[in-house]
């Protein structure tokens, strides 16, 4: 088991600094998501203006992994339009689900291809994805709010 | 399909039955008196090959951990096999998703997990007071007492299909007897007893038709036929591992993932759970809100091996070795002075599970005496009595069949049969 | 117990580790990087040793097939040997008739088991609205959700006794928590993540003082203490066969004859039947009443088995060693700067499964390391939630251990802490 | 597996020809008895007079076994004092649930001894006691109604 692919230093450096983090106002759509297996828990607010992502605040609790991907998470997702952010979300989606397999695209993911080692180990993918899930859960509420 | 020569199915349906039989270990088995085993008993649990038996050996030596709970390499591995084995159930009987099948013990959990989350189910899906649930007579037992139980316990009523003489399900009242008060309807798709394959997606249809829930017991189909639970037309399919050559202990119940969500938990505990408080508990998305604690991790492993090796010989030449084997049995049993069969007599819409009596040889006597040369049958009501009642008898000898099943041991019967009419003298 | 020496545990309480572990061939297993397996999650689920794993192999190669059902050798042989089992594990628990010993798919079945048929039942152990329920924050998810389904649906309350800060029960309010509205006390014996072992005798005398039903959760007792049911003082306990060296795919629920015969039947089906017909059935007496549909045969016999290995141990030597282990393990990690046990840190009343936290380090992270190393144990919340969040952690790490475990065993793990801890660069 | 050893001559005899078989009045007490395994039945009536069981008539669906042997239960009990019948059901039982190993009494059990093969066949062993332990079970009935 090769820890070094896993924790690259981008990881741990995201993990002892995350960026972005704490509970914002304003936001139109908050919510709060659990890795049941472990417990680790994220609440994660969006501030959507004109189609764009101008804020990703949050409180996570949990192990460097998830950790360090809400960071990665907010500091890429922040200030870009929903449909590019979504397409980031996807392709982070996918490298994390690829068993190891998929490219990472560094023009897209930038520090989230620090993450591509994550995909390995199983047991920790679900780690990597608890900001990134909550985001979309939250994105969706906040444009079927705005639409609604 | 009738009219079938006396000459080797086996060879007609293209199925290498020699190479089959030599994965069964207990196939070799020479029973008291030295007489081959000759084991007629498959719709009651079929034989495992080496490579079932094999897969659960080797995960216990090599990989055994709990599953969905461990950071370690031994849990990662035992995760990644149980949900492997999901995935190939899931891809045997054309699932859309994977997460659509539960593992549950048996067959009978499954279906008993419905009837209880429609118990205490809200919404649409409930059961209350003045419901109608609609069963069959030929249900297996397991197919009858948890509608039972749950029409007592809700003041629903319980109403079912009649069975014509030749073993088929008396469909005439099918519009009044599915109503607007409908809210399940359960049915056997391959009888146990009777062998009757019913028309699952036309009664399916009318269900559907008055917006009841169509929940199908594919115990006997899921073994003998190639299932496509898309285009079946049922919301809910239960069976079950070891009557499809794979381990005791494990059973499945797919069903609709919508549905599935709007059923509450069956089971409550660990692995089932979003996340527990004291004062108040929120649950795992699908499939794990239906599998509470420790699952059969071995058995699903093992499960999953028994669907690789069916899929190996191809479902098609199962279905058409269970086919062949029937007329052929159908054919050598009818010749027999005496013997009666309850259910179809022609290998038309006809799974491989062949009830009879003879007249004066109680069935537990002419199990009895097959036995005694090695023939293992099944003598009883075969968790079957409102069928058996049906037919004014208490029980039946039932000779079953499946892939290892050759013509050889349809003739083994046959002379046992025999010497049971000479033993007790009649005929 | 305190002030145990740090040389070999193992030697004290004469056990012959080596040969132990020589029956478990998944101890031989190299992991990645070339490290010896290091199984330190036996309270997620034991390793199977050969003698198990034989056991089943032998069933499925010789004598497989359905039980209670077939009138032929291989029907006979399966039933005797499920039956076998049935009085093995009865003997093993001390209970009065193997009767009395339900089988079931895990404990979490049993535990549901008894939480559904208290819903649905009649009389005197029927749950109603008004009534009360108690439970304590130290429960397995698994005696916490059906408790909270119960309660839920019939309108009970759900109380529990807290937890102190050493990791006891806190007893002080015993008189007041249980009282003349209490339904049902159900306990953990043995805490899985804390490791406490509770005074379940006090706590049932109180309980049958106000006539309320008793019930355990001896799922962590029965793999690691001399249990005997009859002295014990509760009406029912569940444990489950994949933590004491058996299979996946078997628990067991034991409970005393009156109390079994009172409640009504859990799942409904094949087996569990005296008679059925389309308008009502009645049940089977025990055990068959409670294991509705083909149990887990093949886990049976393996649990059987497991009972013969622990048994040929001794329990009281199982105990000793684990005590040992325990406290071994309690001392070398009380050494680790940064280190927090939650739970009891003196080897009293206290079972092997040790949690603990290691400041600035996450338990996921820990294991992680840990397991680069070989070494397996388990990080999260061990499915007890509410015990967690009452030492206001999210998770901890969890080392734990049986009969195979040796005194090498936990300096690995200590050794790795040490490792991780350099790795997150902390302490 | 040596089927003559089951089926001796004497219980084919008891099942051709049932001894005491049909429903009678009078009777104190009616049991209906099921082997949930394959469905046989048995409706068994006992009569007792001071004390001595003056009749046992039944009506019953089932194998050569239970046929058998519900014969050969009445031929043996009817006509003894209930405790000496009480005697005789328990050596029977006995000697069913022997696995083999019991040496079958033949001054306690005459023709009943006949079944001491059937004690090497388990799935047979239930059958063999259908009509004994109805008969206890209506034995019991009529005893507590006369007492109470
Ligand atoms: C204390 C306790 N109770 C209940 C259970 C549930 O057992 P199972 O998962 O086998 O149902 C466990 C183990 O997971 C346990 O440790
Ligand atoms: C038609 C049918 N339904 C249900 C069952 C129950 O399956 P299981 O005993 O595995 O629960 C069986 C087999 O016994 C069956 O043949």
């Amino acid at each position: 088991m090769d820890l070094q692919s896993l924790y690259q230093a981008i990881i741990l450096d995201h993990y002892r600094d995350p960026h972005h983090a704490g509970l914002r106002e304003p936001y139109e759509a908050e919510v709060h998501h659990v890795n049941p297996t472990c417990g680790d828990e994220v609440t994660l607010r969006v501030h959507l203006v004109d189609g764009t992502v101008s804020d990703i605040s949050y409180d996570a609790e949990g192990c460097s992994i998830s950790q360090a991907s809400t960071s990665v998470l907010a500091e890429l997702l922040i200030g870009k339009p929903v449909d590019e952010a979504m397409t980031v979300h996807e392709t982070f989606v996918e490298l994390m689900q690829g068993r190891g397999q998929v490219e990472p695209d560094e023009d897209v993911l930038e520090d989230g291809v620090a993450f591509a080692g994550v995909a390995k180990f199983p047991a920790r993918v679900k780690c990597a994805l608890l900001g990134w899930m909550a985001w979309k859960d939250a994105t969706a509420q906040a444009v079927v709010d705005a639409r609604g | 399909m009738t009219g079938v020569s006396l000459q080797a199915p086996a060879a007609r349906v293209d199925i290498d039955i020699e190479k089959i039989r030599a994965d069964f270990p207990i196939l070799d088995r020479v029973m008291a008196g030295g007489h081959p085993l000759v084991y007629l008993d498959s719709a009651n649990t079929s034989q495992k090959p080496r490579q079932v038996i094999d897969a659960m050996t080797t995960h216990y030596e090599q990989f055994n951990a709990n599953v969905g709970r461990a950071v370690h390499q031994l849990g990662d591995a035992s995760t990644a096999a149980y949900e492997r084995a999901r995935v190939k159930v899931a891809d045997f009987i054309g699932a859309a998703d994977p997460a659509e099948v539960i593992f549950t013990k048996n067959a009978s959990e499954a279906l008993n997990l419905v009837a209880n989350t429609l118990a205490w189910g809200s919404g649409d899906y409930a059961v209350r007071a003045g419901d109608q649930v609609v069963i069959t007579e030929m249900e297996h037992h397991s197919n009858i007492v948890p509608w039972q139980l749950l029409t007592e316990r809700t003041g629903a009523t319980l109403r079912w299909f009649g069975i014509t003489d030749e073993g088929r399900l008396d469909l005439s009242q099918i519009d009044s007897l599915i109503n607007e008060r409908t809210k399940v309807v359960s049915v056997v798709w391959v009888s146990n007893m009777l062998g009757t394959v019913n028309p699952v997606a036309e009664i399916a249809r009318r269900a559907h038709e008055v917006g009841a829930l169509v929940v199908v017991d594919a115990s006997q189909a899921v073994p003998q036929l190639p299932v496509d639970v898309a285009s079946l037309g049922a919301d809910l399919v239960a069976f079950t591992g070891h009557k499809m050559v794979g381990p005791t202990g494990i059973g499945a119940l797919w069903g609709r993932t919508e549905v599935l969500n709007a059923l509450p938990p069956f089971l409550g505990g660990g692995s089932m759970i979003e996340t527990v408080a004291m004062a108040g508990s929120t649950w795992a998305p699908l499939p794990a809100k239906f599998e509470a604690g420790t699952p059969p991790i071995a058995e699903a492993i093992g499960l999953g091996a028994a669907v690789d090796y069916l899929s190996a010989i191809g479902m098609d030449r199962v279905a058409a070795h269970e086919q062949a084997i029937t007329a052929y049995a159908l054919e050598r049993l009818g010749d027999i002075d005496g013997l009666t069969i309850l259910g179809p007599s022609e290998p038309v819409d006809r799974g491989g599970a062949i009830s009879f009596e003879i007249a004066g040889v109680h069935p537990h006597d002419v199990s009895q005496v097959l036995d005694s040369l090695g023939v293992a049958v099944r003598a009883g009501h075969h968790c079957a009595k409102p069928a058996h009642r049906r037919f004014g008898v208490q029980s039946s000898t039932r000779a079953s069949f499946y892939v290892y099943t050759t013509t050889a041991d349809v003739d083994a019967l046959v002379d046992g049969l025999d010497q049971a009419k000479r033993f007790f003298q009649v005929g």
